[in-house]
């Protein structure tokens, strides 16, 4: 900003060069003790954004975390930097107007598949649309931690829990193609169960400018125990997951035995072992092909009769640069004051016409 | 005959027509010339209702008051000396405002079959016709037509014709009372710069419409009003959306902090929101968010960078934002709520005034949760009360709502402005960094975020601070620590100090003033806000008449100046006038058990003076019974 | 509902078989004046709807318009149905509770740009996500109309407005796509200058179960004048937009000169004429192809550089068959009274385990 | 040594251990077996904070207390007699909760090293083993020890037997107490009905316990507690939470109509869409909306489709409704929104109560919005509260707010329950259809959906209904016709008729009674909600030592029932007790003009007796200062 203010005087005092300071993990975790159940997925979670935190360059005082409510919603509190654990759903808007008005500071959004996409899910696709250069962490353990087990907007049809003993008649988002269908810029999944892939992709949000949506699967124990075990489980996790590296082809299994390819707009799972296809075959991914993006968004739904079950992407599966909301609100304000200079309170507060009065 | 110059003391106009005949324009440059002129005026647009109605109807007519004196003027006036109408429909829906006795100028080419029907006058004859005026003076010009053919040699089209009809309007009125045309056509020249053609024309009819007065016999008699003894200085007209924006540019430049502004969209606060939305360069952040909630949660989020946060809206707006207002007293952050309260319950009526959220602003959020109150007396006390109200939340870190209206809003009145030189300096600092005696990253006493000052208030530590990392959030929180803490006995603490820090601004405000009348009298009216003018007025006049009668008028509401209670107990009666069904006079028999009684309407509409005098006159000695 | 109410005993009163009444348009008006803008896109809109509703074989008193807030919120005042003017944004989760309870109810949400993608987009996507048998009309005009011209999420950026007088920052929402990432079953585009594919849209709308999206180009004479011409312009129409029709292929252009065709992902608009191409060669509208659906709702931004506009698409993008929220929850319920009875309140009442006192 | 039998008025007990240790079974089956002997009994369980804590540590504690007599028992107990410890966190969580004197059964294999860590007692020696508890008898016995060897021979798993050990303190306690086992092994027989190896143990283990007592000599002295002198009739054990669900489904069965609830969770309240969705079977639609706005949306939608439109939430979830609830208010629809009230402010402490909601239940909208407020006095009067707040909405189209909380959600006691044909009818009339004189689709005579009955309510015309197709809305109505009007004559007119409509409710609710007491006496304790077990009690004692005090406690908030100013006219002072920083207390001073004085209690806990009894002692005759 080119307009002088306490702020900028406040930070000019600033001890030596941003971003040079040296971190150990330790250094980013708070005197509170972590009061998840035992075994909750949200502790590792925590330790990979704590070990990550050093390795972004960014000193500790220009780090925001800002929460809703909800279990997941409680991480603030464990992390040493700054941090707001605001209320149910409004960590998007709370942090579009902190981005805004401090652009020189790392905000990162932490909130579950309630929070986010239940009572937040306006702000959750406003924050997409408008590509606020914040990171936005998605604790989607399909479940409301925190009240003790209802279902959320994330939680398989036919769920039973405390608010539907019957099991549950609403149809589940699918996070990523809501996400895309909000034109986010950056759409990404990962699971806790996978501290190396969960570390990298943290790595990429921070890197991505613009709203990073990074979906990480979380294990409820206690009120959804397993959720994600197909892909989280060592033994099923090679033939229902799929990692994504862009400019790669889609190859997944125990021994990337098998690959995807496109027939037309279907993709398909093939055999890269019978001969019949090789890696050349294969859909290469392109985190830019939005259409692309979206197919792997659809590796979600129950296969259609007839048709075969797609393992489930993880990593980035879009990532396209597009003009920040923040960053234009800047430029927006220093055009002003280059095209105009900055304001004359004394001008503004005389008006167009005066008149004296002897 | 020769026509004879009248001097009057005070008059009020009402121009109406169709929203596309211009009244808007036609009202505010006669308002700028009589300032100009020196006299002490107010004024009151009235916009037809959220939706355009087709041309020619009732509900598509728009109005403009201008009452204007060579005496103290504090209101838009009751009922108008002089009423133009454009068309029918204008008549049918202000004729109950002009005064018996009064002047009627009528378009006539507005008063033909077509507009009669759409303006549903059931006679087939022109009300004009008939002797339904017969109280009033009629002056019937075909306004329409002389500006036709005075523009008959004009390059432009017809439409841009009709336009300037308006002018016509405008110049008649000029020689009626005595004003120069020369303000008004430099306006045009400069409005038209690019457009000479139409500047022009308009300038042509203008004059069209003086001489006409000049020339034809029809007016008996012109007008002077004289100059009003205001304050020697210099003076601008402004509205109370204006000064609600330079308040707020003013309190961040005092305050030298980013202004940070989040709303949504809604009448009457809209205005607020456009008019920031122009001071970029004063380094104005305006954020349209997707609603009300987002609104305030990014002015929330701006705070706790920073910033001073402020957010806006009216009727149910504002019932939104209570659960994240709630936030805002847990965090101890600054947040300025501006509220242009609107006719409610509900969608109510949006365009309509009223002042029925104070209770709303009291207690509108789950649990115990306190904040301040500041209100704004006339459009241009705007200015001064939204800067206190920003005051008052950067230095108390605390939310304070400012509780205007839509009469305030869109009203306007001479102003005698400040300059930044004298305005006051608001003090802010945040909490310094921290090194960590030398040593880095490694960990300092531990900083705590909720230990306060003498004021009861805590430090603003806002991020990129070294060594201030600390976490705020909506759960009840440990006193001096700020974590969080179920403790019984703490949460006992914290409520009461979040209401002790709250009551403790009222020894850094000042101490309520009598605005009209004696200390320990028989009467007193206590007003808020908006219907300063009236009571004023109204006081005025009975003391004038030797009532003992006293006007108090309150702006910091919550708290109340400290010497409120023992000033109101010096009166054995205390009225209490309000645009609501009764909510000032609840919270002072509450606080102080005294025996005020209401004086309420509740039309959308500021009372009149006459029917307010009424009212008091018989409210007086009635508290004894 | 197998359980007798009150509300069943009442509507066993009707006169005469359901939907056999015949009306015309004039009966679906009532005694309100209307008060748009002369000119404004919602006269048509509600003269199209007027002549649609004695088409669809309902009684008048089963249909209910619901809106939220808005110059198209108005909407209900005009029909002489049942109708509520609620308040902003929440006209889905009003019709939700009403269809929820009322399934024998044919509802129409009525809802603007700003009420459904701004303050409502909550309740919006969680709408298509339930799948609620209702009929969502979105006139989308790209402003706020009722407040006097701000820009809306549906405003191309750079729009100036009164609330942007240098200009819009934020990326608007392209609406299509944003309903098909809510997994909404029904997508559809139509404009207020095209009476007889306005009329033909709301027939579909009405005939499908589940959510029917259909977004209405709506011309805002006051504040947006001209803001879809491109497509609403008989000059420009036939270059700009293209029609759709289930099972046909994609052909646009003044003499259907032009067509759209697949190459792998990528859809390129060829002619017809140079030889080149033949229908035959063309992309072929699959209502219920979720991927070519999708594809077509991206028919939306300016295409990248080197790349070619498309033509907007109008009529049915995507239309598929779901279980619907209101019919399982009601399922639900007689599934239960089936199962254990009809619930006899005395057995509540008492409860588990009782005692005596003397 | 001969153990010597005696015999106790009231006991308290409070079962103290980790998340994981079955405290609360234990509770509950004490109580039932209790309930079964005829002792009248209160309940308090109380939860760790939302977060589920790590094993052994402090915030990991959940306990139930549970306090029974032959006397009247209103309350959960202030101290307990009894105190359980499962392990080193329950004792330091619960000490200051034992009275000096009393009992502390000890489970010493979880005050080994590691639990002592866990639960951070600094001291590397066990409190048991230190003499910080000589102020008390403490009964040290290694539970899970015993367990595991009595169950050596089971073919249980370690964690399973473990899982055993709650059912030894059960046993031991009902010898101390002298009950008797069978309900409990009925109970243990039916609920593992399908896993006996776990039914046997647990039984094996219960008596374990009881002849524990018997053979060990550790104790001196068991305790007989006498039958309390109930009303005789059938009962039931119940919480608030239960008693809420069962008077929706009572009064939707009275009404007649499906019974509609939108919700979405939130503590305290989430329980009752549990309770309520496993209703189905009753027509209960049950509907987790996405969030408060769209859950109350939805019964407003419900409503106006002739449902009982229910909704329910707690802290912030209220104030997000309140936009809502004002367009009810316009719509003059049914409309019933549960508060189980929570601390506050923001997100406050969600598991503990408060009263602080009332002035935002009366005045949380924007606008003049008057709803009606009812609340519940105990566990069992939420079944009573909630089927008059429906009563209420359904028989004056209106919004009512039930205003319960926390303590009285979570909290049980006998409840002698009504049988259907006891219970009153709500009367519901739809308006009927117009079959427009006979001739189709013809315009009948314009239907007036706002034409009012003598009790000023509208009537309630539902789609589907031929010949009534009609428009609402939350802009301003016209009378009768209903159709949208500015007018301002007209907007004063309905503001006043919401308001004479809400208070006309007066007329069709019961007188208010002193609950104990005389009329005209020195001084009245006036309470509301969950304050009256601690209130009713004290007013017992002091009246039995001589006291002039009486007892008033509130259950229609809004309007006030029409005797009641006389009422509290007829005392020199009024104590108003509440668990807030004085609410009702305002509203009877602006109401009534009497100098009420409050006593408040802001600790997130209900009032202890003791110390509510120093309160009103030294409130008595305050208000002559
Ligand atoms: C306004 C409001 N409504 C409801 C709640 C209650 N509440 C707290 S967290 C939560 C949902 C938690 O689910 P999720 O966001 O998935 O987080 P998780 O606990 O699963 O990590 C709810 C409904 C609240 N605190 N505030
Ligand atoms: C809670 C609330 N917030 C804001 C408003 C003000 N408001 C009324 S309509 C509207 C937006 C209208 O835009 P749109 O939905 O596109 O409808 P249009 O007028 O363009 O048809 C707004 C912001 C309101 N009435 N209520
Ligand atoms: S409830 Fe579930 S999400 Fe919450 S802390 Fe426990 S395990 Fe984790
Ligand atoms: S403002 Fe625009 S949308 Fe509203 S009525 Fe006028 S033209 Fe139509
Ligand atoms: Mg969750
Ligand atoms: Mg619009």
């Amino acid at each position: 900003m080119t307009i002088e203010t306490k702020i900028t005087e406040h930070l000019k005092q600033k001890e030596n060069g941003n971003g040079e300071k040296k971190y150990s993990s330790k250094d980013f975790s708070s005197d509170q003790d972590v009061r998840w159940c035992p075994g909750c997925g949200d502790y590792t979670i925590l330790k990979q954004v704590q070990k990550t935190m050093p390795e972004i360059g960014v000193d500790r005082e220009d780090i925001v975390f800002i929460s809703g409510i909800g279990c997941a919603a409680r991480f603030p509190y464990y992390m040493d930097t700054f941090g707001m654990h605001s209320i149910h759903g409004r960590a998007p808007a709370i942090s579009t107007g902190l981005k805004v008005s401090r652009p020189d500071l790392s905000v990162w959004i932490i909130t579950g598949d309630g929070d986010s996409l239940s009572i937040g899910a306006n702000h959750f696709v406003q924050l997409l649309r408008r590509n606020v250069d914040v990171n936005l962490l998605l604790f989607n353990n399909q479940i409301y931690g925190l009240t003790k087990g209802q279902y959320s907007p994330t939680s398989p049809e036919g769920s039973t829990t405390k608010s539907t003993p019957f099991g549950s008649i609403d149809h589940p988002f699918n996070p990523l193609s809501l996400s895309m269908g909000a034109d986010g810029t950056f759409v990404a999944r990962t699971m806790d169960r996978d501290p190396r892939h969960l570390q990298q992709m943290l790595q990429r949000s921070h890197q991505h400018k613009g709203t990073s949506m990074l979906e990480i699967y979380q294990n409820c124990i206690v009120f959804n125990d397993g959720a994600f075990e197909l892909f989280t489980d060592r033994k099923t996790r090679p033939r229902e997951a799929i990692y994504l590296e862009d400019g790669e082809p889609l190859v997944f299994g125990k021994d990337n035995e098998k690959g995807i390819r496109l027939d037309g707009l279907k993709p398909e799972v093939v055999s890269l072992e019978d001969g019949g296809y090789s890696k050349e075959d294969l859909w290469t991914h392109d985190e830019g092909d939005k259409t692309k993006s979206y197919l792997l968004s659809q590796f979600f739904d129950a296969p259609a009769p007839g048709e075969t079950q797609m393992p489930r992407p993880f990593g980035v599966l879009y990532a396209v640069e597009r003009p920040c909301y923040d960053e234009g609100v800047n430029h927006q304000i220093d055009a002003a004051v280059e095209q105009k200079g900055q304001g004359e309170l004394d001008n503004l507060l005389q008006g167009p016409e005066t008149w004296e009065i002897k | 005959m020769s026509i004879q110059n009248k001097v009057q003391e005070e008059v009020t106009i009402r121009f109406a027509g169709d929203s596309g005949d211009g009244m808007q324009l036609t009202g505010s440059l006669f308002t700028n010339t009589t300032a100009l002129e020196g006299n002490d005026l107010r004024t009151l647009p009235e916009f037809p209702a959220e939706i355009r109605a087709p041309a020619g109807t009732v509900p598509g007519v728009s109005s403009f008051q201008l009452h204007f004196g060579s005496k103290e003027i504090l209101t838009p006036g009751d009922k108008c000396d002089v009423l133009v109408v454009m068309n029918a429909a204008a008549l049918k829906a202000n004729l109950s405002l002009l005064r018996s006795g009064g002047i009627i100028i009528a378009n006539t080419s507005g008063f033909d079959k077509r507009n009669l029907n759409l303006a549903k006058y059931e006679t087939e004859v022109s009300p004009l016709e008939d002797d339904s005026l017969a109280d009033y003076s009629v002056l019937e010009v075909d306004i329409t037509k002389i500006t036709k053919e005075s523009l008959s040699d004009s390059p432009l089209g017809y439409k841009e014709v009709e336009r300037c009809k308006n002018m016509f309007v405008l110049g008649l009125l000029y020689w009626m009372y005595n004003r120069p045309l020369q303000s008004t056509i430099t306006f045009l020249k400069k409005k038209f710069k690019d457009k000479q053609d139409i500047a022009n024309a308009n300038i042509k009819v203008l004059k069209e419409g003086y001489h006409y007065g000049e020339t034809t016999e029809v007016f008996s008699s012109r007008y002077t009003v004289k100059e009003a003894s205001l304050k020697p200085g210099t003076y601008r007209n402004i509205t109370g959306t204006d000064a609600t924006v330079l308040g707020l540019v003013s309190a961040a430049h005092q305050s030298k902090l980013p202004l940070f502004f989040g709303s949504y969209p809604i009448t009457p606060a809209s205005d607020i929101l456009h008019g920031l939305s122009k001071q970029k360069h004063f380094g104005v952040y305006t954020f349209q968010a997707e609603d009300e909630i987002a609104a305030v949660s990014s002015a929330i989020g701006a705070a706790f960078g920073g910033s001073l946060g402020v957010t806006s809206s009216s009727g149910p707006g504002i019932a939104l934002k209570g659960e994240a207002i709630g936030l805002a007293v847990m965090l101890e952050l600054p947040l300025v709520i501006l509220n242009i309260q609107r006719a409610g319950p509900s969608t109510g009526m949006p365009t309509k005034t009223e002042q029925a959220d104070l209770m709303q602003a009291m207690y509108g959020r789950n649990g115990e949760s306190p904040i301040a109150i500041v209100a704004p007396s006339s459009p241009a006390d705007c200015f001064e009360s939204v800067f206190e109200a920003c005051r008052i939340a950067l230095e108390h870190l605390i939310p304070v709502m400012f509780l205007s209206d839509g009469y305030l809003a869109n009203g306007s009145e001479p102003w005698k402005f400040p300059q930044t030189k004298d305005l006051t300096e608001i003090e802010v600092t945040f909490e310094p960094a921290r090194t960590n005696n030398g040593q880095e990253n490694g960990d300092a006493a531990k900083f705590l975020p909720y230990v306060r000052d003498e004021r009861f208030v805590r430090s603003w530590s806002i991020p990129g601070t070294q060594g201030l990392e600390h976490r705020v959030g909506g759960l009840e929180k440990e006193d001096e620590t700020g974590d969080v803490s179920y403790d019984p006995d703490n949460h006992e603490k914290m409520v009461k100090m979040r209401e002790a820090k709250r009551d403790k601004i009222s020894e850094f405000i000042p101490l309520q003033e009598i605005d009209n009348g004696v200390e320990n009298g028989e009467t007193v009216v206590v007003g808020w806000g908006s219907t300063y003018g009236s009571i004023r007025t109204v006081v005025h006049e009975l003391r004038q008449e030797g009532v003992d009668v006293s006007h108090i008028h309150i702006r910091y509401l919550s708290p109340f100046p400290r010497n409120l209670e023992t000033l109101l107990k010096g009166y054995d009666t205390v009225l209490v006038p309000e645009i609501n069904n009764g909510q000032l006079v609840r919270l002072l028999r509450s606080e102080f058990m005294i025996r005020a009684k209401g004086i309420n309407k509740i039309k959308g509409r500021p009372f009149g003076v006459e029917e307010l005098k009424e009212e008091i006159k018989n409210g007086i000695g009635s508290s004894v019974a």
